[in-house]
């Protein structure tokens, strides 16, 4: 915020002594000329402020006001003049005090809304003790016996055991449904598991060619099939799929079926090629 | 009181040197004492002893305190060397909270409780069977912390695995007077909880929780129940 | 010895009510004693009456129990509304080596403590108005970090700035047992220091820390507590 250590020839009298820190006043005063503004130290102008008003070394409520606003001014006079910049802060706090000398110089104004200079001092001078105030009890504050400093709470605390009890919950519809659920995901999962082995038509005509081609008798189609029948639950795609690879090879012209009635045995029989051979 | 016994036991001249005993180290008494209550950890008599002015007779002093604080709440221990303040045993029992938790019980518990309720007497291989996955030990470990369900008998089958099956708590809990209350396949299907379309294989058994055994059960032997190993082979 | 005095000084028929004056509850003390010296936390007594059998007079206790620690290393003191042990304060020169090295708190964050302390429920618009100097985010956000002040409301007034007051870790750090106890409290009440409104008004604020938010406090919403951007608009 503020310029801070400025080292600068020192003007003329020894007002400005105030304004170094108080860890150099003493070099300062053998060593000589040189003056040290520090605003680093100040917690903003009002912090300032109240410095300057320490070294008027009297109560705060008793303070100068007036006395304080010369200090300020010539405390920012002299920083202008040293080419220090200050925080806009300490000038618009600069530019107060000055309209608040004025208020004190001049002879007082009838002017209900505003307040008189005198009630600008009071406040300003409120305002100060009070920042004294909460500075005072902050040093007392921290030093009252602190808890892990001064004072100690039990080192090696003996931990609570906590004994879990659980309370188990579940009500009839999570039982059942539960269950249900269970039983029912099983039996449509048993289903997708059986897979069934279907012959292919490929594989009935190959097979019906391999049979049908050493017979040229009437043969019921299943007795062709018996020695293909591994598998009781394979009936249906043995049966489904020849027949259909026979209606095929009939329409080829390799082979005849007939079959006397409906639901009665399908036979079949090879197409004899040589010509003496009779129908 | 045991001071005091102490005390009438004495030889005369002993007796005597209790009398011109200086005055007791209060100073240093608190000293241990804010040292030891202070502290994260046990200290040993050197490190009390580098922490109080030089002189300071610390094993006296933590005798001492032993003897203030044996009839009190918290008590003056040595524990592997080291001396630390504890709270007195007997009353261990402040120590202790019991919190109740409310828990549900996982998916696979409560289908495993479900099965059991059903098709009791049950062993683990046929609820597996059903379920058709393993289920852990941890499962039926809550549920028998539940008190729902109980270690029935053994099956007279090779292995002899264990029988489940529901107890009193069980139908308690789900307001039953009997396991027999349990929905059947219609009433189930009823309920919207089955699909109407299952299987015709598809049986719901009519569950027997009879506190006595069935034909194929023997009893277990008493103490078998908490051998893990006894459990788990006859699982297998 | 204090108690003796008290007795001599005792109309007659008061000194006969002591005499029948049961004895010590000794289990009692035991009790509380074990409980309070096992926690690092100090305990309040509707805890402590939880945790011992019902029926028990936990506050005679207390006070008896504080008389018993007076003298001793570790003494049992009210913090915050909570009974603790703590080692005695006197001793703080034995202690210091178990110090771990506490941050210093700069001289901005001390004075911005203070000023919470004692104005409570205050703004950060009225912190700087009380320091006349802008108060930067940071030494706002190490105080929270101290656990010492926390955000308390919001103030109804235009832009809702964010109120701070202090903790119950703060009044266990300076062991107080509560605000009343800030040092020099009743001096700058009576100066009008307290006061926010210039100059001091007949009104004598107190500091309050109360959990429950002033009249002219609002909730501070969920989560905009962690939005610096909500914060940051609402203080200026």
């Amino acid at each position: 915020m503020a310029e801070l250590n400025e080292h600068t020839q020192a003007s003329n009298d020894g007002s400005f002594d105030l304004l170094s820190s108080a860890g150099r006043d003493e070099e300062r005063a053998v060593s000589d000329p040189l003056l040290v503004v520090d605003v680093e130290g100040f917690e903003g102008p009002l912090d300032l402020l109240l410095g300057l008003a320490r070294t008027q070394k009297v109560d705060l409520a008793r303070i100068s006001i007036l006395e304080l606003v010369e200090q300020y001014l010539e405390f920012v006079a002299a920083a202008r003049l040293m080419r220090l910049e200050l925080a806009a802060d300490y000038l618009v706090m600069a530019a107060w005090l000055a309209f608040l000398k004025s208020k004190l110089l001049l002879p007082e104004q009838k002017d209900e809304d505003e307040p008189t200079g005198e009630e600008l001092a009071a406040a300003l001078a409120f305002r100060l003790r009070r920042l004294e105030a909460m500075r005072d009890v902050s040093e007392k504050l921290m030093s009252r016996s602190r808890a892990g400093r001064d004072v100690f709470h039990r080192g090696a605390p003996e931990t609570m055991s906590v004994r879990h009890k659980s309370i188990w919950d579940a009500s009839v519809y999570d039982l059942l449904s539960a269950y249900a659920t269970q039983r029912q995901r099983q039996s449509v999962t048993s289903v997708r598991v059986l897979r069934r082995t279907v012959w292919s038509l490929q594989e009935a005509r190959e097979i019906l060619t391999r049979l049908v081609g050493r017979v040229s008798e009437w043969a019921p189609l299943n007795s062709y099939l018996r020695d293909y029948l591994y598998d009781e639950k394979e009936w249906a795609t043995i049966v489904a799929s020849t027949f259909t690879a026979s209606l095929e090879m009939v329409r080829e012209g390799q082979v005849e079926i007939r079959q006397g009635e409906p639901f009665s045995p399908v036979y079949i029989r090879s197409i004899v090629k040589d010509a003496d051979h009779d129908v | 009181m045991t001071s005091e016994t102490d005390l009438l036991d004495l030889p005369d001249q002993m007796r005597d040197a209790e009398d011109v005993e200086p005055a007791v180290d209060l100073a240093g008494q608190r000293m241990i004492e804010a040292l030891l209550f202070a502290s994260s950890e046990p200290l040993s008599l050197e490190e009390l002893t580098l922490r109080v002015p030089e002189g300071t007779d610390v094993l006296g002093l933590l005798e001492e305190l032993q003897k203030i604080y044996a009839a009190r709440g918290v008590n003056l221990v040595k524990v592997a060397g080291k001396w630390c303040f504890r709270t007195a045993e007997d009353l261990a029992f402040l120590m202790h909270r019991n919190v109740e938790e409310q828990r549900k019980l996982s998916r696979a518990a409560l289908e495993t409780l479900a099965i059991i309720a059903y098709h009791q007497p049950v062993t683990r291989a046929e609820i597996e069977e059903i379920r058709g996955v393993s289920t852990s030990k941890g499962t039926l470990d809550v549920l028998l912390e539940t008190t729902w369900i109980r270690m029935r008998g053994r099956r007279r089958t090779p292995g002899r695995p264990v029988t489940y099956g529901t107890t009193e708590q069980f139908l308690i809990h789900f307001g039953m007077e009997s396991v027999k209350d349990l929905p059947g396949l219609e009433e189930l299907k009823g309920a919207g909880l089955l699909d109407s379309a299952v299987p015709a294989s598809f049986l719901v058994p009519t569950p027997n929780d009879d506190i006595l055994l069935t034909e194929d059960e023997d009893p277990l032997e008493d103490g078998s129940l908490f051998e893990d190993d006894a459990d788990e082979i006859a699982e297998d």
